[in-house]
């Protein structure tokens, strides 16, 4: 049950999917100092690509003005109930992962 | 950057044909433009991922508070009715790096995202659309105040 | 008709403050209006609107009345702090008195040391309220 | 027709008498009528805000602000504590070195009995909040109590909320020692402090729903049904007495103890306060 930092909700409504996903990430932006008046280095989810049935259904490119816990909501024609939808982030330092999520 | 504009460009000239393209707008999709979202103004960080200036659109909306109950989570979402939209960003003009965000819209996903912003102060916020027929926006004060229950 | 005004202005004020308010009343919008040090008519009497911790500054600065009225604004503190009624700066304010003593600033020392007195007072004041005055607060 | 009216009018008369009196005498230990404060603080905030259906002042300042409760509701789409729930569900159910569990120490095994918090421990002979609860069901398990205001027990306790949501709060007074801790914590929820000045009262009865600088303060009606919160200004998830605290400091004092006496009495009142409305906890707030 090991869970990555991605939160799905993704829902049939109608012909189209709404997705609504939230990453649990501090996206620190680089500006910010620590106690000690060091500048806390940045850290942030850069890319967060959704994609179902091998075909992308949302790229999202983001920079340091997106909050903490960075939410996307989105909506796709066509998803079914059962079906997985796979994510995969990728951070400015290099990391990166591929989660997945089954549409509800 | 000329790279990066050209590729944009051969996606938005092949944005209504996409689908069958599947492969080739993922490579431009990827990429993360750094020229745009380290850019220190509003003007050069558009600059870095459009070769005209957005012009203002009542197509696009732009839903986000008037007064933000706390700049770190400002929600904010943008639908548009224009056809055949490949692209939406949003800018936060007084922010140290405007460009907040760029959402790639393939063919069979609707133009219409949310998501969260911070803003360090009151400031324009912009949502620039890109169709085949150009670069549209829609932009909206939020206020950003400093409350007095800092707790 | 400048000097009308300004007499009429006076006469409502000193009329006010005599007519209508108790000694505190008068004393701590005199207070709110002219700050420290200002001369006041209540009830035929001059007053000055100094808090009684400003009153007891007003002495020599020297090392050792610098010291005495920081001990005494210390013990205060500790007063307050035991009726958990006390204020977020007088802490702050008892480290600078120290610090403009050791620097031998004793009037800067004394002057804070009065404050952070006041402050001690007040937030006792408040913890008497509390027991008897706070029901006046609940809504009808 | 005139006999009926005038009739209702002489009843509500009595009606408002009543509670004004239970309000106002409420200052002593045997004046003190928790069930007429209750009522007569509901009758308050439903009469200044006639359009807000009681069962709304759970979502506090979002029940009477248009604006920011649809901020709100975009950020409860996906809220931020939803992670915190998850944590604190693993954390609940994590055994002690001695094998025994949280749901050990709590009625039902722990679950879905947030509404019964505080509650008053007659063989303590004090009030016990939940999370008081929670770190003495630690130690009693030979395990280290966790800190107060944030963190795990903001976790376990958001679980132990959310396992709870819509339960109905029922606080319970049930002799007179639990009475004067109640009394004691409507002394404090309406004494001035601070070098502001300021009591509980100021912001959260009278300063409802008045802008204090850029802040709406919330009514206390409903005020504790959403804690543990995820707060934006904190950036993660805080109890109720944590908030405290800050309030306090907000008016320029010295913020009395996090879950001494006078912050557990204070919780008391003020949950008996909110009795009859669900768990909706936990919450996001600005």
């Amino acid at each position: 049950m090991a869970k990555g930092i991605l939160r799905a909700k993704a829902k049939v409504k109608g012909d189209n999917t709404v997705v609504k996903i939230m990453a649990k990430h501090a996206m620190e932006t680089g500006n910010r100092k620590d106690t000690s008046g060091n500048k806390i280095p940045a850290k942030f989810i850069q890319t967060l690509s959704i994609s179902y049935n091998g075909k992308t259904v949302m790229e999202t490119n983001m920079g340091t003005a997106i909050s903490k816990n960075p939410y996307l909501a989105f909506t796709f024609v066509g998803g079914a109930k059962g079906d997985e939808l796979q994510m995969t982030w990728t951070e400015n330092t290099g990391a990166s992962a591929t989660e997945t999520a089954k549409i509800k | 950057m000329m790279n990066r504009r050209s590729v944009l460009k051969a996606v938005f000239t092949g944005g209504l044909v996409a689908g069958m393209g599947v492969l080739m707008p993922r490579v431009a999709m990827a990429a993360w433009s750094k020229a745009a979202f380290e850019a220190g103004s509003q003007e050069a960080a558009m600059g870095a991922l459009y070769s005209t200036n957005p012009s203002a659109s009542a197509e696009v909306t732009l839903k986000a508070p008037d007064i933000a109950e706390n700049g770190a989570v400002v929600p904010v979402s943008v639908k548009s009715s224009l056809a055949g939209v490949t692209s939406i960003a949003l800018f936060v003009a007084n922010n140290p790096q405007p460009l907040a965000a760029q959402f790639t819209i393939p063919e069979g996903t609707l133009a219409n995202v949310s998501c969260r912003i911070r803003m360090g102060k009151t400031s324009d916020v912009t949502a620039v659309v890109t169709t085949a027929s150009g670069v549209f926006s829609a932009s909206k004060e939020v206020k950003v105040t400093i409350g007095g229950c800092g707790g | 008709m400048k000097k009308t005004i300004s007499l009429v202005a006076a006469l409502m004020m000193v009329s006010g403050v005599v007519a209508a308010h108790s000694f505190n009343e008068a004393f701590n919008e005199q207070r709110a209006m002219y700050g420290k040090g200002h001369s006041f008519m209540w009830n035929g009497q001059t007053y000055i609107t100094d808090h009684p911790e400003e009153v007891a500054a007003a002495v020599e600065a020297n090392a050792a009345n610098a010291a005495k009225l920081l001990a005494s604004a210390k013990a205060k503190y500790a007063e307050v702090l035991a009726v958990d009624f006390g204020w977020t700066l007088t802490a702050k304010l008892l480290k600078s008195a120290n610090k403009a003593l050791e620097a031998g600033d004793f009037r800067k020392s004394m002057n804070i040391s009065a404050q952070a007195e006041y402050h001690s007072r007040m937030g006792i004041a408040q913890y008497h309220q509390s027991q008897t005055e706070w029901i006046m607060a609940v809504p009808e | 027709m005139k006999i009926i009216k005038s009739l209702l009018a002489g009843a509500s008369i009595a009606l408002v008498a009543s509670i004004t009196q239970a309000a106002n005498s409420g200052n002593t230990l045997a004046s003190v009528d928790p069930e007429a404060d209750r009522l007569a603080l509901q009758s308050y905030f439903q009469k200044r805000f006639p359009q807000v259906a009681l069962s709304d002042y759970v979502n506090g300042i979002y029940a009477l602000d248009a604006p920011s409760r649809e901020q709100w509701q975009d950020i409860e789409e996906f809220p931020p504590y939803e992670f915190d729930i998850e944590e604190g569900e693993a954390l609940f159910n994590k055994t002690f070195a001695n094998g025994k569990s949280y749901a050990d120490c709590f009625a039902n095994g722990g679950i879905g009995i947030r509404q019964n918090f505080p509650r008053w421990d007659a063989s303590q002979g004090k009030v016990v909040t939940l999370e008081l609860a929670i770190n003495q069901c630690r130690e009693a398990n030979g395990e280290e109590a966790l800190g107060w205001k944030k963190g795990k027990i903001a976790q376990i306790s958001a679980y132990m909320a959310y396992t709870s949501r819509d339960n109905v709060f029922d606080v319970q007074i049930p002799n007179d020692k639990a009475k004067a801790a109640y009394l004691d914590g409507k002394q404090s929820f309406y004494a001035r402090r601070g070098q502001l000045n300021m009591s509980c009262a100021n912001c959260h009865v009278a300063g409802a729903y008045i802008k204090i600088r850029a802040d709406l303060p919330g009514p206390t009606l409903g005020h504790v049904t959403h804690f543990p919160v995820f707060r934006s200004k904190w950036g993660n998830l805080g109890t109720l007495q944590r908030r405290y605290g800050g309030c306090q400091k907000n008016v320029r004092g010295v913020p009395q103890k996090t879950q001494g006496e006078k912050f557990r009495n204070l919780e008391f009142f003020q949950t008996y306060m909110s009795n009859g409305l669900v768990v909706n906890g936990p919450g996001a707030r600005k």
